[in-house]
């Protein structure tokens, strides 16, 4: 499939995730127990015990008592001019909250990612280089404990050594450098472990590949074939693992969000939805899964433009 | 036994300084206790060709990887290496990288597996010369594209931008003795370079390798199964069985009646046995009417198969030939009803309204079974229909017909050997009751003498059952050792199509005039033999 | 060698260990001290001793008995989320593999939708409609989970359908049946297998994290999660409510790993992680 | 407070953790008001003390009733908004207009309470209520009725900064995380202590406490109770608390089976022991509660004790209701408050003993907000704020318990409790309307409407370099001018 095609393709595909996924989040207050103005009145006013009057009215300025296809229909409509609409609770647009959210969530999924990647090409490459030895049963033990780890077991404890006990970090916050090494070392944990295991197997197929014995043939020492030829291509499996985690990470991190006080995107679509902000988190939904599309979309298509055997079609059978 | 008379080259006095020699003596191969190559001895000078041959799995390879020290990890070597009296097998790592590429380099049998598919040309022949970095590309170019030149590779400053999968086979296999002349090496271990390549190309490669290595001096080992491509270059020939070097001779003495065993088998499955070709003109059984396919969307793009009309009758011997990518296969899927035709047809129904079963024989032998499952089971794919005990009869049935044991029904693929397992493959094909074999490269994996082996039962079967079948092979030794008709395929077009005896001595198309004249270069070993 | 691969997958340590956690769980009722709702506000926030070998809770609780008993709720949902997986994410595999076309596309598609969808948002979805509980659970996971299985499936499905043996079993006459039950289960069954283990573990752990947030089991039912969550206040001054479940978790997520890394090792697989699904390239 | 001795550093800046966020785009009739105020920024015309339980003059000098439903408000000469414009009537009149036009209007001050607001004078503002309200001035301290500049009201919502009158003047703000405030040089109120702070936004209480120990804040509001230990076991941090108007209530539904029974209700409250539940869930951070007000409010009855445990009673009120229990109750706890699930565990614990046999089922109040008003539930655990807004439980005794009562949760009705809900509601002296309070809430004890189980505390954590805190139960004020912090 050619590189348009392949395009066209995640357009139409993206198109489609957003559709599915706002109007799935659309849903939620026509579907759930409580009646969702109330609990907007609820998030704007602790203890609010609003009357009926004040409901309606409510729930006429923002056109909530419409039929529900009539409603989704004025936010499709928006949508499709650029407007994400403005929030039920705070009657601001919505891509005020949404979009710094995302660089929060961004920045730290990013960092995390970065990390993981560093840690893992390091492990990854010791221990395929060594297979069978400590160095490589160590780091596969290590990795395997490292995606049992409950993240949210963890953090409390660190939290209490780092900040409490030993007063090296913050406890919380999105501020300094040093308030996001907790968020990040945890967040950065289970990627570790999946993106090692990918590196390590794929720089031992490289490792047992023919032209890297070619290259060490050609008279290149170990290291200059590990680092020319052996590590290049061990990689490639983890480029496309890392699409995946970021896309999972951009609003997967709610429980890391939560604990460390961070304004995030996960933090932002779980409150809305749980106040019944439909708007916020229809946006937040739409940006998290345009940006999780658009990342695996450009891995997907790097990989095809750089990988030549994916590039020229290697038919299979 | 035979090492007696080989000694005198073995022992022959060192020119010191001009003469550089390349010696292992008692050089051994183990994986655990399993001996892979045991205690082979022998030498090569600068200035000469010799060519190791021997079926596969006889340890060739493991005899280049253990000179060039890169055995993998899980084997073993002993014995001495020596290079100009200094013992290789001692140097480290760092020493022997000094020996690698610029004393001794190698060749592949499949270059474009062997080279950085993300890497040009350039940078390969830039790594092999050990300049790497920045700024020294521009510095070496010139003689980046002296090599190019010297290999026959022009435009040498294109091709060197271009990448591996953006070679054909034979500029690929050229590229790849261009990098491995880039340090000027003493010595190169050729490993099957040619064994991928069809036979127009084969024979340039061949003689590239052989014109390259007079000019230059070095001295090449070159290993093959096949002994008739080697018998014009090769100074010597070393034979190995079973890991172990059972005899070794100069060349022209390799025919003669007396050697060992392994010799002659290997010798005589190279000897084209002119047999007559049948013409057969019974009705078609299986007819292609102007059958094309393009596999491009829509039928935009260039067609793999251009229109193709050619008749196939009962008991015939199509062979088919033409480069890669010429359509053969195309051809063949077509005919066995694997793929539909872009235009025109396939017509299986003739005499009587049944249709002609046709089967397909498939050029891997170990990937036509599944390595998980016992060979009883792939097989009763075709007559898992049928009640059990019809089933182990008709399986028991086919195995006698292709001559192997039932026993080797329990076996997994895995133990089984090629010649073995493109048996079962035919015996499984037999279960239908075919009319028509296709052969697609079904030999082309195999080594020479396996190769013979399946031949002979193919053209038996032919005879006893009256099948028809459809050679199809890149190596025009086999197409004239089993074909009745040869029909030659050129850039997706069937632009020659006649008996085989006509197609021999007045093939009109050039490309089967090269074709034949590739053939002429080991014609002569029939009369050697 | 089927017997000899079993042994060597049953007979190590992380079986063990995890045989011996079913058997304690289930054994709850029978061997925990004490019953895990009885409360002693006058014992509370104990370390571990004597008595309450791994101290008590916030309302005097013994932990001991908490932690058997929350494994019960804990391994139950994450088994049962397992296999619900394991069954869709199976047979939806299978089906796009072998049917290819606009099935197999729309497979593509909405897997890379759930790809794209954070899983607890899915599982925030779902609980905000029909309300925390059992049931709820199974599902907002479930909805998710078995993308990986189905990936898998199709990968290797697609990859063993296109092979040279499958295609000479076709040509020489070989049903659909028998090469799903010859060529495909046999090929996929093992990798998936040992994803199940591997999915198992970290699904503990996804759903230890909803109950954690709140979202997950409802007091008065506990389980692991839950009780770090209860615990997490106390950290400070017993941290011992936050690592014995926290443990318990990370144990049988560890082991459950380790079994199915060790049934991919038997099946010459190189590590279980592997099959963690990676970008689709749409070839 | 803590640091009394050391001299304040005039360059020192606070850190507020604060357990609210701003939602509404500060909005004035939000809880947003909140965040402005305990910032130091928005101030209103008259100042709750809660010390001196009395109202007392803020941005209004003074004020009269010039009719039963006219106050007039005389302002403050010297004010200036922080950007500079003049503090006058009309900036006073279009703020409060702004917040009575609200769609969704706040608590205290909306047009069922206020019926218009106009400038008599340039410092003057005239204040009309729809009915007698001796509360009016009790309103005017309620943070919703701040005033801002002209200028903060634009288009696209309200914009705080740099247009309130109070001595911080907010300069910046982090969505979702901060907001940060410098000194106002120009404050009517005299010199300003610190040179400016941040209020954070932590909603998650444990990370508050966490926030204060390790001196990230200076002062952590609302810690919870399950942190207090933690923090009182620090001596680099002091623990402030005072009764806060909130009581953790057991409603019981009044108008169906089983509770409509008054001896089932008493039963239920005897068979709970409320200071075991105090000290454990509520880590003695909360007072078992003796009524429907707390002890030390004016208006609680100081002869209330404590619901003394009796089984034994308690089994007997059971039978004698001739209540047949054939499936268990059921004890909603709502999930916004993460205490109730084990409160419930307790409670169900307790009422086993006297052969009640209830389940906890944990809802988000949202869940059953609907089925709760419309009566359809047994029991639920949830918790009140007497005072909202303003220092006064009217507006609770009304809503909560009268027959007509918007939140009448326990679906109580009793004509003696309305007519002196009534007569208080036009009871211009205080005394006499507090008496009446107290005699409203003697009913509702003796009918045992609900089971009040604790008094909540307010429960501040302070670092040890701040000084001049004093702490508001009601959240209002955090930020003062006297508010310093040492070196
Ligand atoms: N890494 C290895 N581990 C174990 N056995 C090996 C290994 N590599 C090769 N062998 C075995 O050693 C023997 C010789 O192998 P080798 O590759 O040298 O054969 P060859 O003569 O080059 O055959 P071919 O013509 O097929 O290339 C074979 O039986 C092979 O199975
Ligand atoms: N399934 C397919 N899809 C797309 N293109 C194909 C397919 N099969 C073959 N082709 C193209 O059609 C042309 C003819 O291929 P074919 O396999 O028939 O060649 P061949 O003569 O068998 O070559 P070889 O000797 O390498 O086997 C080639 O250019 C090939 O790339
Ligand atoms: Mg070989
Ligand atoms: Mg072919």
């Amino acid at each position: 499939m050619s590189p348009l095609a392949t395009v066209l393709r995640r357009v139409v595909g993206l198109g489609a995730a957003v559709l599915l996924s706002s109007f799935a989040v659309f849903l939620v207050p026509f579907v759930s127990p409580g009646d969702p103005v109330r609990s907007l009145l609820r998030a704007r006013m602790d203890f609010g015990e609003a009357d009926e009057a004040t409901v309606q009215a409510y729930a006429e300025q923002f056109g909530l008592h419409d039929p529900m296809l009539v409603q989704f229909g004025r936010w499709l409509g928006r949508f499709f001019t650029g407007d994400m609409g403005l929030s039920h609770i705070s009657g601001t647009p919505v891509a005020d909250q949404v979009l710094p959210a995302i660089g929060v969530t961004l920045s730290l999924a990013g960092s995390a990612l970065l990390a993981a990647i560093l840690v893992s090409i390091l492990l990854g490459v010791i221990s395929a280089t060594r297979a069978g030895q400590w160095p490589d049963k160590l780091i596969t033990s290590i990795t395997h404990a490292l995606i049992a780890i409950p993240e949210y077991a963890l953090a409390p404890l660190l939290v209490l050594l780092f900040a409490v006990r030993w007063a090296l970090l913050p406890s919380a916050g999105y501020d300094s450098p040093a308030s996001l090494v907790l968020p990040v070392f945890i967040l950065a944990l289970r990627p570790i472990s999946f993106f090692t295991v990918a590196v390590r197997s794929g720089v031992r197929q490289a490792l047992d590949s023919e032209h890297v014995l070619a290259a060490r043939a050609r008279g290149l020492s170990r290291t200059q074939a590990l680092a020319r030829h052996v590590v290049p291509h061990g990689l490639l499996p983890l480029w496309t693992m890392v699409g995946v985690w970021f896309a999972g990470l951009l609003g997967g991190s709610v429980i890391v969000e939560v604990i460390f006080a961070i304004p995030g995107m996960g933090r932002l679509i779980f409150d809305a939805i749980t106040d019944a902000d439909i708007p916020v988190a229809q946006g937040g939904v739409v940006v998290v899964v345009t940006c999780a599309v658009l990342v695996t979309g450009i891995i997907d298509l790097i990989h095809k433009l750089s990988d030549p055997n994916v590039r020229i079609g290697v038919r299979h059978g | 036994m035979y090492w007696v008379e080989t000694t005198f080259w073995i022992a022959s006095p060192r020119r010191k300084s001009m003469a550089k020699e390349l010696e292992f003596i008692d050089l051994s191969v183990s994986s655990g206790q399993k001996l892979l190559l045991s205690s082979a001895r022998g030498a090569l000078r600068s200035g000469e060709l010799v060519a190791v041959v021997g079926r596969s799995g006889s340890g060739k390879t493991l005899l280049t990887k253990a000179i060039m020290g890169l055995l993998p990890e899980q084997l073993q070597a002993e014995g001495q290496v020596l290079l100009d009296g200094q013992r290789l097998d001692q140097l480290g790592d760092k020493a022997m990288d000094q020996v690698r590429g610029r004393r001794i380099s190698m060749l592949f049998q499949q270059p474009k597996r062997v080279m950085n598919p993300r890497m040009t040309i350039r940078a390969h022949l830039l790594e092999a010369m050990g300049a790497h970095g920045w700024g020294k590309a521009r510095q070496h170019e010139p003689r980046v594209l002296a090599l190019l030149e010297e290999v026959g590779l022009f435009p040498a400053a294109q091709i060197a931008g271009k990448r591996p999968d953006q070679l054909s086979g034979g500029m690929a296999q050229r590229a790849m003795l261009a990098i491995a002349l880039a340090a000027d090496p003493e010595f190169i271990l050729a490993d099957e370079p040619t064994s991928s390549l069809d036979s127009i190309l084969k024979a340039e490669v061949l003689q590239l390798l052989r014109r390259k290595q007079q000019e230059r001096g070095v001295g090449v080992l070159f290993i093959t199964h096949d002994i008739a491509s080697i018998q014009h270059i090769a100074d010597r020939v070393v034979v190995v069985s079973d890991g172990q070097i059972v005899d070794q001779c100069p060349t022209a003495q390799i025919f003669s009646k007396d050697r060992h065993a392994k010799t002659r088998e290997l010798v005589e499955a190279a000897l084209p046995a002119l047999r007559e070709p049948r013409t057969e003109t019974s009705g078609c059984l299986l007819e292609a009417v102007e059958a094309s396919k393009n596999y491009t969307r829509r039928a935009k793009g260039q067609a793999a198969l251009k229109p193709t009309s050619l008749c196939l009758h009962g008991g015939q011997v199509l062979g088919v030939v033409g480069r890669s990518g010429s359509g053969k296969s195309t051809f063949a899927r077509l005919l066995a009803g694997l793929e539909q035709p872009t235009t025109g047809r396939i017509i299986t129904e003739h005499n009587g309204g049944t249709a002609t079963r046709v089967q397909v024989i498939a050029q891997e032998p170990y990937s036509s079974f599944d390595p998980n499952l016992a060979i009883r089971t792939s097989m009763s794919a075709a007559v898992h229909r049928l009640p059990v005990e019809q089933a182990r009869e008709r399986m028991a049935q086919a195995m006698s017909q292709v001559g192997l044991p039932v026993e080797l029904l329990e076996r997994r693929p895995g133990q089984c050997s090629g010649g073995q397992l493109q048996r079962l493959a035919i015996a499984r094909a037999l279960l239908t009751n075919p009319q028509v074999l296709i052969c697609d490269e079904s030999t082309s994996a195999l080594d020479s003498v396996a190769q013979r082996h399946i031949l002979d039962l193919l053209l038996e079967l032919r005879d006893k059952m009256g099948l028809s079948l459809v050679v199809i092979s890149h190596d025009m030794d086999v197409i004239r050792y089993a074909s009745d008709d040869v029909a030659v395929f050129y850039e997706g077009e069937l632009v020659e199509h006649r008996p085989l005896n006509d197609f021999l001595t007045s093939a009109e198309h050039q490309h089967s005039k090269d074709l034949v004249a590739a053939l002429d270069i080991t014609a002569a070993a029939t009369a050697a033999g | 060698m089927a017997k000899r691969s079993a042994s060597r997958i049953l007979l190590s340590a992380p079986a063990f260990i995890l045989l011996a956690v079913v058997i304690v769980t289930i054994a709850a009722p029978l061997i925990s001290p004490y019953d895990p709702d009885a409360q002693s506000l006058a014992d509370r926030l104990q370390g571990p001793n004597m008595v309450h070998l791994l101290g008590t809770d916030a309302l005097g609780r013994d932990t001991l008995s908490r932690v058997l008993h929350g494994g019960q709720f804990s391994l139950s949902v994450a088994l049962i989320t397992t296999l619900f997986s394991l069954l869709v994410g199976t047979i939806l595999g299978l089906l796009s593999a072998l049917r290819g076309g606009w099935l197999d596309e729309i497979f593509l598609r909405v897997n890379d939708l759930l790809l794209a969808l954070p899983e607890i948002v899915i599982a925030l979805l779902i609980i905000a409609v029909m309300g925390p509980g059992f049931f709820t659970m199974v599902l907002s996971v479930g909805v998710v989970a078995w993308t990986p299985t189905a990936r898998l499936v199709r990968s290797m499905a697609a990859q063993v359908l296109s092979t040279h043996h499958v295609e000479a079993s076709k040509h020489v006459g070989a049903s659909r049946w028998f090469i799903l039950r010859h060529h495909v289960l046999p090929f996929v069954a093992g990798p998936v297998l040992a994803q199940a283990a591997l999915r198992f573990g970290l699904l503990l752990v996804l759903l230890g994290s909803l109950s954690y947030l709140g979202i997950g089991v409802q007091p008065p039912q506990s389980d692991w999660g839950s009780m770090l969550a209860e615990a997490q206040p106390h950290a400070i001054r017993s941290p011992w409510g936050l690592i014995a479940p926290g443990a318990a978790i990370f144990l049988v997520s560890f082991c459950v790993t380790l079994l199915g890394n060790r049934i991919t090792h038997v099946l010459g697989g190189d590590d279980v992680l592997d099959s963690e699904p990676k970008a689709e390239i749409h070839g | 407070t803590p640091a009394p001795d050391a001299a304040a550093d005039s360059e020192a800046r606070v850190v507020v953790a604060n357990f609210r966020a701003p939602v509404s785009n500060w909005a004035l009739e939000s809880d947003d008001a909140y965040v402005l105020s305990i910032a130091g920024c928005l101030e209103t015309l008259t100042k709750y003390d809660q010390t001196e339980k009395k109202v007392e003059p803020m941005l209004a000098t003074s004020w009269k009733q010039t009719s039963d439903t006219v106050w007039d408000f005389e302002l403050r000469k010297n004010v200036k908004f922080q950007d500079g414009t003049a503090f006058d009537a009309k900036a006073v009149a279009a703020s409060l207009n702004h917040v009575l036009e609200a769609t969704a209007p706040a608590r205290a001050v909306n047009p069922k309470t206020i019926k218009k607001v106009e400038a008599v004078d340039a410092d003057t503002v005239r204040v009309t209520t729809p009915a007698a309200d001796p509360l009016l001035p009790y309103r005017m301290a309620s943070v919703n009725a701040g005033v801002l500049s002209p200028a903060a009201y634009t288009d696209q919502g309200i914009d705080p900064m740099n247009h309130c009158t109070g001595p911080f003047a907010p300069v910046s703000e982090k969505a979702g995380q901060s907001l940060t405030l410098d000194r106002n040089e120009n404050y009517w109120d005299g010199e300003v202590k610190l040179a400016g702070g941040e209020i954070r936004y932590i909603t998650e209480g444990a990370t508050r406490a966490t926030q204060v120990q390790t001196g990230e804040a200076d002062i952590s509001m609302s810690i919870p109770a399950t942190s207090l230990a933690t923090l009182e076991a620090d001596n680099k941090v002091s623990v402030l608390k005072a009764d806060s108007p909130r009581t953790s209530t057991l409603y019981l539904n009044n108008s169906r089976a089983p509770f409509d029974n008054v001896d089932l209700r008493k039963a239920a409250t005897m068979a709970l022991d409320l200071p075991a539940m105090a000290a454990s869930i509520y880590e003695g951070a909360a007072q078992p509660a003796t009524g429907p007000f707390a002890p030390s409010e004016p208006w609680a009855n100081p002869d209330l004790a404590v619901p003394q445990v009796n089984i034994e009673e308690a089994k007997k009120l059971v039978e004698a209701s001739g209540y047949k229990q054939d499936k268990p109750l059921d004890i909603i706890a709502i999930t916004e408050r993460a205490e109730f699930a084990g409160v419930g565990a307790i409670i169900q614990e307790q009422f086993k003993q006297i052969g009640l046999k209830a389940n906890v089922v944990t809802k988000s109040y949202g869940a059953v907000e609907p089925d709760v008003l419309a009566g359809k539930y047994d029991m639920i655990l949830s918790q009140r704020n007497r005072m909202i807004d303003i220092a006064d439980p009217i507006g609770f005794l009304q809503a909560d318990y009268t027959c007509e009562g918007g939140y009448n949760l326990s679906h109580y009705c009793n004509k003696d409790y309305d007519k002196l809900v009534g007569q208080a509601q036009v009871e211009k002296d205080q005394a006499k309307r507090n008496d009446l309070y107290r005699q409203a809430g003697d009913i509702l004890a003796k009918d045992a409407v609900n089971v009040w189980l604790v008094n909540e505390q307010a429960i501040d954590g302070v670092g040890s370099k701040v000084q001049g805190y004093v702490q508001d139960p009601l959240t209002r004020y955090v930020m003062t001018k006297d508010l310093a912090k040492t070196k």
